[in-house]
């Protein structure tokens, strides 16, 4: 009981890394960005490298930078060009760039299985309930937790904050009352790819990297940011970590859904509240 | 003296659409200015042209005698005008205040702020944490107007403010306005009530058919001659 | 005359604000009644209440028929037309193709007159969002007015018009009334209009009824002209 | 100079069943060369063209169709059953054959078989075929499954389930966690508590890697004792590295065969990519082995010649001499098992136990009617 | 709020009849060259684009009518290729030939019913929820192995002779092709003709903003349910050509990503014009093949074309072509002038 809803926790905490990154580009730029999951394999292959080099905290640092960096360069270069464009349009870009991606990936990584192993200080197990647990699940939901806070903390409260809500909302409005909108784009863009990254490498050491890990994930941090409300953290949080307990415990009572369960409780949501958990109605 | 702002023969479109014809005009420091025409003439035109929001093909825009090289979004703003636009354009997920502290996002310093707004419209102080559109059409007037205000602009842009409000609080909103007037804040108010604009304008332009049609000081003329020249 | 269309203690809270409260009034054909109040009164709430937009308490009768739970688009083919204060309109159709929408919705209608009437004529062929600001808002009144309805709500049809086409409007609507016998609801701040057309105002402050009568009389009250007129007065 | 011996390859290049389809090509390309080197098939030149299938049966017909036309009608070589079914239907409309060296479902060669569908590698029904003898043997009474939720895991589990518990054995608990999963802890969680002493585990690629990771992390794999269907390959167990340590599983082909033909084949390749080749590429050559002999029997490059002279035909392979059943184009081969251990502080997989062609494959379908 | 405004509501001006000259113009140079210089690899292509194209258009109708995106039409499309296996097999109460349209007609319906449901959803709530449902059907061909065969799919006993053809020739690319192209047609000026009717103004109206069309007097979830049910008849007609051609079915033609595929198809094509997306289907099928044979990073160049496209012509093939076409009277006059 306990250790399933620890188990949900967990995987509720990647989710809500890996989701919070399309949330905040989708709330900027309305995309749905479609390369979200290839941006999340490619954080795991360069913490990958750079882990096996040096270490696996370089390796974090590593993927949310070269993620961050990259994602600056797709507002600059792409997403940027396409803002006055209709937002299906950058649909088909943004598959693009996962087309690039993957085949980036397979051409630097091949397209064998890697795999990487916790740091040695997390990689042990805590007696939980009488049965042993993996350090390093526990260390994901801290890390999460804290990535979750701040970003939250600095949306809420900080005037950048501020100024990124209002240029996801009406980026003219924003711009009439000041606010330098052509800096906000790469901004939010680099920190959503940065999170896609660090997703990437949070979920390495339990994961094979594979170059179809990307297209894996995309479903289902689409499933997530919907559920919460397409543009909320708050939503994407608690969906998240619905999702999460709901995956654990479903898997377990009603295993013949289990692949449909995160489909199943988007559309009983939706149904119900079609702007999603905490999302404004347009 | 160099005028604050300056149209100088602006041509202005919307995609292929020539919707500001040659259109000059000026508003010096601390000066109020209206602009009048009918619907469609291309009143507004003229503040998106200055947002950037229509492009400008052909003329000029001069701040302080300086010819803006390209007008971005933000350009206005950082030249100390603040703009109330036609349509409130209130962020409808950001809550009241937030709407307001958006408004001060440059910081420039001046006696606007929460609490100056706030008692200008206690309104928008009772339903602070509300969501911005969760307001009556009027409030949300009020709200655009504050938000305008918290910019400590030098310049003062308003695009119908009166639409919407009911008359005592557009007599409060003219008091206000003749008061800001009075600290040295320039104002370019396009209006339709034409109480409001005589009340408060000095000089006036009117725009026809994308160009201005006529020009002059408000107290040279009368209420009659003025509607007529907007009617021609 | 007996009231066409009856609204009888209509309410409605958003959370823990009460916008409105018991609010009850009639509309007889031919008849113009203005609905004014400060802003944030419940004008609008109103309006959303008893055209079916939004949900609230209370009851709205049509014929002495109660149509408190009929559908939106039923209750236009009854005859009850609305406008919005927030322009509610089709961007990229035409100006004629959402006339004629609408014409063919309310079962038929001439759109040439109307169209004529409010100065639309020059952009029939422009798409609804290259109009200006005030163009648009009489394409909004325009598809309420379309079909001879019965029963006319009005959000402030005259703001962002210039004071020429609220003129026009003004001269309009008694026709509308007078000659095709709809009852109006009218809900503006443009005193010259209100003065001009209404028969009949119903003052509302803070969601609440504050007073009613003919337009000389309610003018004149000091209640009203301390918390709304101002100077318009 | 004869006609050159061309074979189509339709595989998968991209998706997720790329590292499959990219081991199959090298070993394909391997066979054309040393062919070649030594003067071609019986005169003729090999010639080898890759298509990419995707990994689904869509492409796989319009890669399979071009490979056709272009002359390229001996084919070889998909990944996916689906893929390679996918084909089987148009062979005649082609004039091709197809010879699988990948697909395992039962249906290549039972009701879906054809007189131009050909599989030189190992069935499920063949790999299950081994499992009672291995099972036997090993001590533990109480067992739990945990397969993939689509045909292959489901087959497999039930296989192993009906094997054990003829054996005597008792099945605890069965989970088929969905294609794709990528957390497995609440299954590790169930199978932890369900106190069962061994473990089927029958999921796929990279499916099997997450759960074998995240099971020596749970701590379950030190616990009981496991076999991966399809698992212990050598690159799954490159990837999952130490954590598999342990595991027991069905090999396919291994390097360490002791014929001729695979010492041979094994010295070749380690002098030209410095690596044991792995199963798939094993199995891979061992086709190409098997339609070379065919084509020198039938001395025709002729897709339908070749596939006559396949019939019943012996062939020298790496697995040692094999014969194709005529009844129904299964190719009758031998079966190991083996485990994944530790030696000189490298992982390794070990060869514990062969089983002859007799034993491994089964009779042929009654619903192939050929 | 709608979600697309791209697309103008259909005016029958010159352009469009213009437009559908060229359809029909194209068409025919099309079938006759095809039958005398195609090479037997073109026409492979041509066959197999011709009947994802009919998925590809019921997206992009939707987009077009509606606004809305599906990313589950893949759901029709499976449906009908399964009902084709269903309507061929022994099982089936009824001859092919009355069995194949039923198909269609029963996905209609059930997607109609479901319309009815999920379309008071928009934009991405819509989108997601199209994909559960695509998911869904996704897992049901994988569960219900009797009919589908499960992952390893089915393989589909031909019958001799279909409405008096030899199924060899639905079988063969060429014979498909045609089969397409003339079925496509039919569907094309149909829809040409719904478009300019009433309703079909209605519905570019609800897109718009379907409250005023509720206001207006007009009730909105059938039509809306009605214009989703058209598009996924078109999935489901794909879906029975795609079985005839192929003669084998499997759970692939229902993942998530075919109905990504068959998006971004409807998108490269442009929803400007109802032939739009089968133009993408046509223009990304080439593309993807063309790139496939000369260079084995043809991902990345797929995805950089992609990219520079949508920049290019964000309006997708058919609005650069309508773009074109408007400048050709313009280039005319220019002529005369001078
Ligand atoms: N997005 C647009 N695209 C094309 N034309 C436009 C667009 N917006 C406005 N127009 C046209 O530009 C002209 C001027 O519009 P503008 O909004 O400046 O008028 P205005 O004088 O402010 O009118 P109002 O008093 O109604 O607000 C109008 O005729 C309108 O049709
Ligand atoms: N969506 C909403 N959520 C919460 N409160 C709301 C919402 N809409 C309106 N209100 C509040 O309800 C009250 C009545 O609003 P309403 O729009 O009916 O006023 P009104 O009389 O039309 O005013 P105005 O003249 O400014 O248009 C106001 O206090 C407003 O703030
Ligand atoms: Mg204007
Ligand atoms: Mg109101």
């Amino acid at each position: 009981m306990l250790i399933n809803a620890l188990n949900g926790l967990v995987y509720g905490s990647l989710l809500f890394v890996l989701a919070s990154g399309l949330v905040l580009i989708y709330g900027l730029r309305r995309v749905v960005n479609f390369s979200h999951g290839a941006l999340y394999m490619l954080g795991a292959y360069a913490g990958y490298s750079v882990a096996v080099s040096f270490s696996f905290p370089l390796g974090v640092v590593a993927a949310g930078l070269a993620l961050g960096a990259i994602g600056v360069l797709l507002d600059v270069v792409l997403f940027r060009q396409l803002s006055t464009r209709h937002p299906l349009v950058t649909v088909i870009a943004t598959f693009g760039v996962l087309l690039v991606i993957e085949d980036l990936v397979r051409s630097v990584w091949g397209t064998q299985n890697y795999a990487i192993d916790p740091p040695a200080l997390l990689s042990g197990v805590v007696e939980i309930g009488g049965a042993p647990f993996p350090v390093y699940r526990l260390f994901i939901v801290g890390a999460s937790a804290a990535m979750a806070a701040a970003l939250a903390a600095w949306l809420r409260y900080s005037r950048s904050g501020l100024f990124v809500r209002a240029a996801s909302q009406d980026p003219s409005v924003a711009a009439m009352c000041g606010v330098r909108t052509a800096l906000i784009g790469p901004m939010v863009v680099g920190l959503g790819a940065a999170f896609a990254g660090l997703s990437g490498i949070l979920a390495a050491p339990f994961l094979s990297l594979n170059p179809a890990m990307g297209s894996e994930v995309l479903v289902l941090s689409f499933v997530v940011s919907v559920i919460g409300g397409l543009g909320s953290f708050s939503g994407a949080f608690i969906s998240a970590m619905l999702l999460g307990q709901v995956q654990a415990f479903g898997t377990v009572h009603t295993p013949e859904l289990a692949s449909l369960l995160p489909f199943l409780l988007m559309s009983v949501v939706l149904i119900f509240r079609p702007q999603g958990i905490a999302g404004q109605k347009a | 003296m160099t005028a604050l702002l300056e149209f100088d023969a602006v041509n202005a479109y919307y995609g292929a659409a020539h919707i500001l014809h040659g259109v000059s005009l000026k508003v010096d420091e601390g000066e109020r200015v209206a602009v009048l025409g009918r619907n469609g003439v291309g009143k507004t035109t003229i503040v998106n042209t200055l947002l950037a929001l229509a492009t400008m093909r052909g003329g000029a825009i001069r701040m302080r005698g300086a010819a803006l090289p390209r007008v971005a979004g933000h350009t206005a703003a950082m030249h100390g005008i603040a703009v109330v636009p036609q349509g409130r354009k209130i962020l409808p997920n950001l809550s009241i205040e937030e709407n307001l502290k958006l408004g001060a996002a440059l910081r420039r310093p001046g006696r606007w702020d929460l609490d100056a707004v706030y008692a200008l419209f206690p309104v928008l102080r009772e339903r602070r944490h509300t969501p911005g559109t969760a307001l009556s059409g009027g409030q949300q007037q009020m709200l655009a107007v504050g938000r305008a205000l918290m910019a400590n602009p030098d310049l003062l842009i308003l695009d119908e403010p009166s639409e919407g409000l009911a008359p005592v609080i557009v007599d409060e909103l003219a008091g206000v306005l003749r008061d800001l007037a009075g600290t040295g804040v320039a104002i370019l108010l396009i209006e339709q009530h034409l109480r409001l604009v005589r009340d408060l304008s000095e000089r006036f332009y009117v725009i026809s058919k994308g160009a201005v049609s006529a020009t002059g000081v408000m107290k040279d003329v009368d209420q009659k001659t003025l509607q007529a020249s907007i009617m021609r | 005359m007996s009231a066409l269309f009856r609204c009888v203690d209509i309410g409605k809270q958003y959370g823990g604000l009460v916008a409105l409260q018991g609010i009850s009034l009639s509309l007889e054909v031919g008849r113009v009644h203005g609905l004014i109040g400060p802003n944030g009164a419940g004008k609008s709430t109103f309006i959303d209440v008893v055209s079916g937009r939004t949900p609230g308490t209370g009851h709205v009768y049509l014929d002495d028929r109660d149509i408190t739970r009929v559908p939106l688009s039923e209750r236009r083919r009854m005859g009850v037309s609305r406008s919005f204060q927030r322009t509610s309109i089709f961007p990229a159709l035409t100006i004629r193709e959402q006339l004629d929408i609408a014409a063919h919705g309310a079962g038929g209608g001439h759109t040439g007159e109307l169209t004529d009437m409010l100065g639309l004529a020059d952009v029939l062929d422009a798409r609804a969002e290259e109009v200006s600001y005030g163009q648009q808002r009489l394409v909004d009144l325009a598809l309420a007015l379309v079909g001879n309805p019965r029963v006319l709500l009005l959000d402030e049809p005259a703001a962002g018009l210039s004071v020429a086409e609220s003129q026009t409007l003004a001269a309009h609507l008694e026709e509308v009334a007078a000659r095709w016998k709809v009852a109006v609801l009218l809900v503006e701040h443009d005193m010259d209009v209100v003065f001009r057309v209404c028969h009949v105002l119903t003052v509302l402050a803070s969601g609440r009824w504050l007073v009613a009568g003919p337009p000389d009389e309610v003018r004149s009250d000091p209640a009203v002209i301390g918390a709304y007129f101002g100077s318009a007065a | 100079a004869p006609d050159p011996l061309r074979i189509g390859v339709p595989t998968s290049r991209t998706g997720a069943l790329a590292v499959l389809g990219d081991q199959v090509v090298r070993a394909i390309e391997f066979a054309a060369e040393r062919a070649n080197a030594a003067g071609g098939v019986d005169g003729h030149k090999v010639e080898v063209r890759v298509a990419d299938d995707e990994g689904n049966p869509d492409a796989g017909r319009r890669a399979g169709e071009k490979l056709s036309l272009e002359g390229y009608r001996i084919l070889i070589g998909t990944i996916s059953s689906a893929v390679g079914l996918a084909l089987s239907t148009q062979l005649n409309r082609w004039d091709a054959i197809y010879v699988s060296v990948v697909n395992k479902s039962p249906k290549i060669t039972g009701d879906s078989c054809s007189r131009r569908m050909f599989r030189a590698n190992h069935s499920d029904d063949m790999d299950f075929a081994i499992v009672a003898p291995w099972l036997k043997d090993q001590k533990e009474q109480t067992w739990a499954i945990i397969a993939a939720d689509y045909l292959w895991g489901r087959g497999s589990g039930s296989a192993f389930k009906t094997t054990a518990e003829r054996l005597g054995r008792t099945v605890k608990l069965e989970l088929f966690p969905p294609l794709g999963t990528t957390d497995y802890a609440p299954y590790i969680t169930q199978l932890r508590d369900s106190g069962a002493q061994g473990l089927w585990v029958a999921l796929a690629g990279s499916d099997a890697i997450n759960f074998a990771k995240q099971a020596k992390q749970f701590g379950l794999t030190d616990k009981v004792v496991m076999f991966g269907h399809n698992f212990v390959t050598p690159s799954s167990i490159k990837a999952v590295g130490k954590d598999a340590i342990g595991i027991w599983g069905n090999l396919g082909y291994a390097p360490d065969i002791p014929t001729p033909v695979n010492a041979d084949f094994v010295a070749a390749w380690r002098a030209k990519f410095q690596t044991d080749p792995t199963d798939y590429e094993g199995e891979a050559y061992a086709g190409m082995q098997a339609i070379f002999s065919a084509v020198t029997k039938a001395k025709s490059v002729a897709p339908l010649e070749v596939a006559k002279a396949l019939e019943g035909l012996t062939v020298s392979t790496v697995f040692g001499d094999v014969t194709m059943r005529a009844a129904d184009h299964q190719m009758e081969l031998p079966n190991y098992i083996g485990r994944v251990s530790e030696t000189d502080g490298k992982v390794a997989i070990k060869t514990l136990l062969t089983f002859d062609a007799a034993t491994a494959t089964p009779p042929p379908s009654p619903a192939c009617k050929l | 709020m709608a979600m697309i405004s791209t697309a103008r509501p259909p005016v029958a001006g010159l352009s469009q009849r213009l437009s559908m000259l060229i359809v029909l113009v194209a068409l025919a140079a099309l079938l006759f060259g095809v039958e005398r210089f195609g090479s037997r690899i073109l026409v492979s292509l041509l066959a197999q684009a011709i009947i994802v194209s009919a998925l590809a258009f019921g997206v992009g109708l939707l987009i077009r009518v509606s606004g809305l995106v599906s990313f589950g039409h893949a759901a029709p499309f499976g449906l009908g290729a399964y009902g084709t296996v269903y309507a061929l097999s022994g099982a089936a109460p009824l001859p092919p030939e009355i069995g194949l349209p039923l198909v269609v007609m029963f996905v209609t319906l059930v997607f109609f019913l479901i319309g009815l449901v999920i379309s008071r959803l928009e934009g991405v709530a819509f989108s997601m929820l199209t994909l559960a449902l695509g998911q869904a059907a996704f897992v049901a061909a994988t569960k219900f192995r009797s009919l589908t065969g499960g992952g390893d799919g089915v393989i589909i006993d031909m019958p001799r002779q279909l409405y008096g053809v030899h199924a060899d020739v639905l079988q063969s690319p060429y014979g498909m092709f045609v089969v397409g192209v003339a079925l496509l047609t039919l569907v094309y000026f149909a829809l040409n003709i719904a478009e300019r009717t009433q309703l079909g103004r209605l519905a570019v109206a609800i897109r718009e903003n379907e409250e005023r069309v509720r206001f207006l007097g007009y009730r909105t979830r059938v039509l809306k349910a009605g214009v989703f049910a058209v598009s996924a008849s078109l999935a489901a007609l794909g879906g029975v050509l795609f079985a005839l051609y192929q003669g084998f079915v499997s759970p692939e033609i229902l993942h998530w990503t075919f109905s990504g595929s068959a998006l971004i198809m409807a998108i490269l094509g442009g929803t400007s014009a109802l032939w739009g997306p089968v133009a993408g289907a046509f223009a990304f099928f080439f593309l993807k093949d063309g790139l496939a044979d000369v260079t084995t990073h043809w991902l990345a160049v797929l995805g950089i074309t992609l990219i520079l496209v949508t920049i290019a012509w964000p309006s997708g093939i058919s609005g650069a072509v309508q773009f074109l076409l408007a400048r050709v009277p313009a280039l005319f006059a220019k002529g005369k002038g001078r």
